[in-house]
């Protein structure tokens, strides 16, 4: 048994502390939301220019003035500010953003993060990624622990072109919490039924550090 | 007073559209995007042209209609996703393109309207964003050199102009059009309203018209890329 | 939500004013200046402080105060006239200054703040400015490479705040303050009232709150430091 | 016969076309704007955050919010519009401002402008000058063609420390207008009365062209 990806969320959501500015990346990051514990705040940054995002508009109630980063309608709260571009980004890489947390398709022992590019495939962009990953204050990457096909994600180095150097601190994925080292990655914690073969077998980094307590 | 109201967007391009020149076109996807100027622009005829653009359009919409026709042969963008046209040119060579990150490409429209000739960031450091720049190190960590862009003509979209060509935007249809607004040695602005001047007040102006040429009314709808809604009921 | 509405600016600076630590004051002269936070500043008793801040204040105002105690080693200001205490002190080598075009001061509490390490102006190329900076081509015109400014502390004087710290400005009373609010890792905002969370417009905000860590009620009237006027008689 | 301040400071309206946006110094400059003519419209910034700057407010009228870049009271327009120092000097150092007319302690044939500190006095500071004259599409100096003491301001070369380099385009003295040409001054216009004689003896800075029409 390992963790759903609304687990993954919950545990990154535990990351949150009260009154943070935080920016989710698409895919599973933006079920953090929904995780938040009762005690503490937070305030979701939209790089195209806005903090203290709201939800989705109910049906009729879309405005095309109001989109998030992934060009969604949403909506706006009681605390919203709008901003232009280039004030979004220099919050974002001057340090005022205290959390990202995004999906990848790789990341390293080091840090290192590559979640924008295949080569040979059709390449989209990297929108707002590098700068996020350059200019957060901490960065926390959720992510299957494999590829669809099976192979590693959490690697010694990476292969695909990267986004970001040296710039995770950790990694939430369905079989654990693993945090950078620098020479490899710590084992914050183990999902429940998991095993240290099962996650020794499916890590290619180096693995350094074990939890003092696991979950069984 | 030198008059800034143009009738229409066809008139409010006259004689600024050259071949080859740089324009940047505000907007984040089809948000807040010029779309009757860009139709205008496409109109002139003007070719060769570099487009600096968060992105590149959708499938016929925005900057795809100068895609169809050929007219643009570089994009400076951060994101040319979710259109298929963009890519097919892209794949035959038609098109050159030139990624920029969204913060570094938003930085880069400010710092030229702003006469910064370059700026250090640590965006993109030890990527291929990088290759070719220079790196610097700052207290000891690495930045690499981005440059400022001037474009030949700014088309940028707003909510309300006064007739000095003082803008204020709406949510986040702002985005990237206050600094393209200053980036554009010509700024022509689309807007919803035309009001008098000393209409607005001057606390709530997000561009001072010293940044904006030329003002016209908008005449093509806002839309709405990716429609995301919840139903009321489960909500309830 | 972490409370940042502070009960009066000595509570507000509670626990954040260290000596040797660098300290930007917004404000042009007296006007949108902290005069609260600074004279809260002073009593801290904090010294050897590095001031970034357009003007010294005056005789008896604003960062006049810190200089009367003797709390600051260092000035980065633009203008430092009309305050002879601060020309005694510098005379008699008291305190150290580092003059900086206002420009070039404004943006680099900007770019400090928006993560800009370093940027290149034409401001101050072939004059004292320059000395020891390093000079770079841009399209052959030569740049002169300035630094990014971050404070440990920015003090910052609005119109309105919010309970988020979102902040309105007021006329020429904003200046600075967006650009030091934005400098600072830790930035007290003083302002004329402070309103329930969602009173503000959010197309008005002019500093958004993740730039404000705390907010204060201020306690010291505005002033006019040269009162200019025109008799109603003449003009009419 | 020479141009009195409100003389020279008609001259330098005359640069003024329709639209311009023109950010007046102190001293002799601020004059300028009292002599526009009716057929033009021009909007004055001040560097401190403001375009369309007004009149001096009426007495007991004046607002502590609301002053010039000199530090005085003045009042808004119908068009006035407010922002932060840094995008004001982005105005100004991205080229935007269409003019700049500025006072001066001393200008060269090249261009050169020193106006803002002399060695051994209680310096000041350059304020905005330096981003000023950096900056505007086109500057232009109005000062007296001679210091109190007597001596050439307009020289070959600044003595004083520079506030700019090779920015100034245009001078205008109480005893004619000069233009700036590298290698030296073409007179553009000789006050009524002035013989070049007595311009020749004021001027330090090199004497390129007469106009052909003198005024007598």
């Amino acid at each position: 048994m390992s963790w759903s990806r609304d687990e993954m969320a919950a545990k990154a959501a535990e990351e949150i502390e009260d009154g943070f500015y935080v920016n989710l990346g698409i895919g599973i990051p933006t079920l953090v939301a929904n995780h938040i514990p009762a005690d503490r705040d937070l305030i979701l940054q939209s790089e195209n220019g806005m903090l203290g995002m709201g939800p989705f508009p109910f049906e009729g109630e879309a405005d095309p003035d109001l989109i998030n980063a992934g060009k969604q309608t949403i909506t706006e709260l009681d605390r919203t500010s709008y901003f232009s571009s280039s004030t979004s980004f220099a919050m974002i890489r001057g340090g005022h953003i205290d959390l990202a947390i995004l999906g990848t398709m790789e990341v390293a022992q080091n840090g290192d993060i590559a979640n924008w590019m295949i080569p040979g495939k059709l390449v989209k962009g990297m929108g707002g990624g590098m700068d996020l990953v350059a200019g957060a204050k901490r960065v926390v990457v959720i992510t299957d622990h494999v590829t669809k096909s099976g192979a590693p994600k959490l690697l010694k180095q990476c292969t695909l072109p990267l986004t970001g150097q040296g710039v995770v601190k950790r990694i939430i994925t369905d079989l654990g919490i693993f945090d950078v080292k620098g020479e490899g990655l710590a084992v914050a914690e183990i999902a429940p039924g998991v095993s240290r073969e099962q996650i020794q077998k499916a890590t290619d980094a180096a693995l350094l550090a074990w939890p003092d307590k696991e979950l069984a | 007073m030198k008059k800034k109201v143009f009738g229409n967007a066809t008139d409010a391009l006259a004689g600024i559209a050259t071949d080859g020149m740089t324009v940047m076109a505000g907007g984040f996807g089809l948000c807040g995007m010029p779309a009757s100027l860009i139709e205008a622009l496409r109109d002139t005829g003007a070719s060769a042209l570099t487009c600096v653009s968060n992105n590149a359009g959708t499938d016929g919409e925005g900057l795809a209609l100068l895609l169809s026709t050929g007219q643009i042969r570089k994009m400076i963008s951060s994101y040319v996703g979710d259109n298929k046209l963009f890519s097919d040119l892209y794949l035959s060579g038609a098109i050159e393109l030139e990624f920029c990150p969204q913060g570094t490409l938003a930085e880069r429209c400010r710092a030229g309207g702003a006469g910064i000739a370059g700026f250090y960031t640590k965006t993109g450091v030890g990527t291929v964003n990088a290759e070719g720049k220079e790196i610097r190190e700052f207290d000891g960590v690495p930045h690499v050199l981005e440059t400022g862009i001037i474009a030949d003509l700014a088309l940028v979209k707003a909510e309300i102009a006064d007739e000095d060509g003082n803008l204020i935007y709406r949510k986040t249809a702002r985005n990237f059009n206050p600094d393209m607004a200053m980036g554009g040695r010509m700024t022509v602005a689309e807007v919803e309203q035309i009001v008098p001047a000393g209409s607005l007040d001057p606390d709530h102006i997000h561009t001072p018209g010293i940044f904006v040429q030329r003002v016209v009314q908008s005449t093509r709808a806002k839309r709405i890329e990716k429609l995301t809604e919840r139903s009321k009921e489960v909500a309830q």
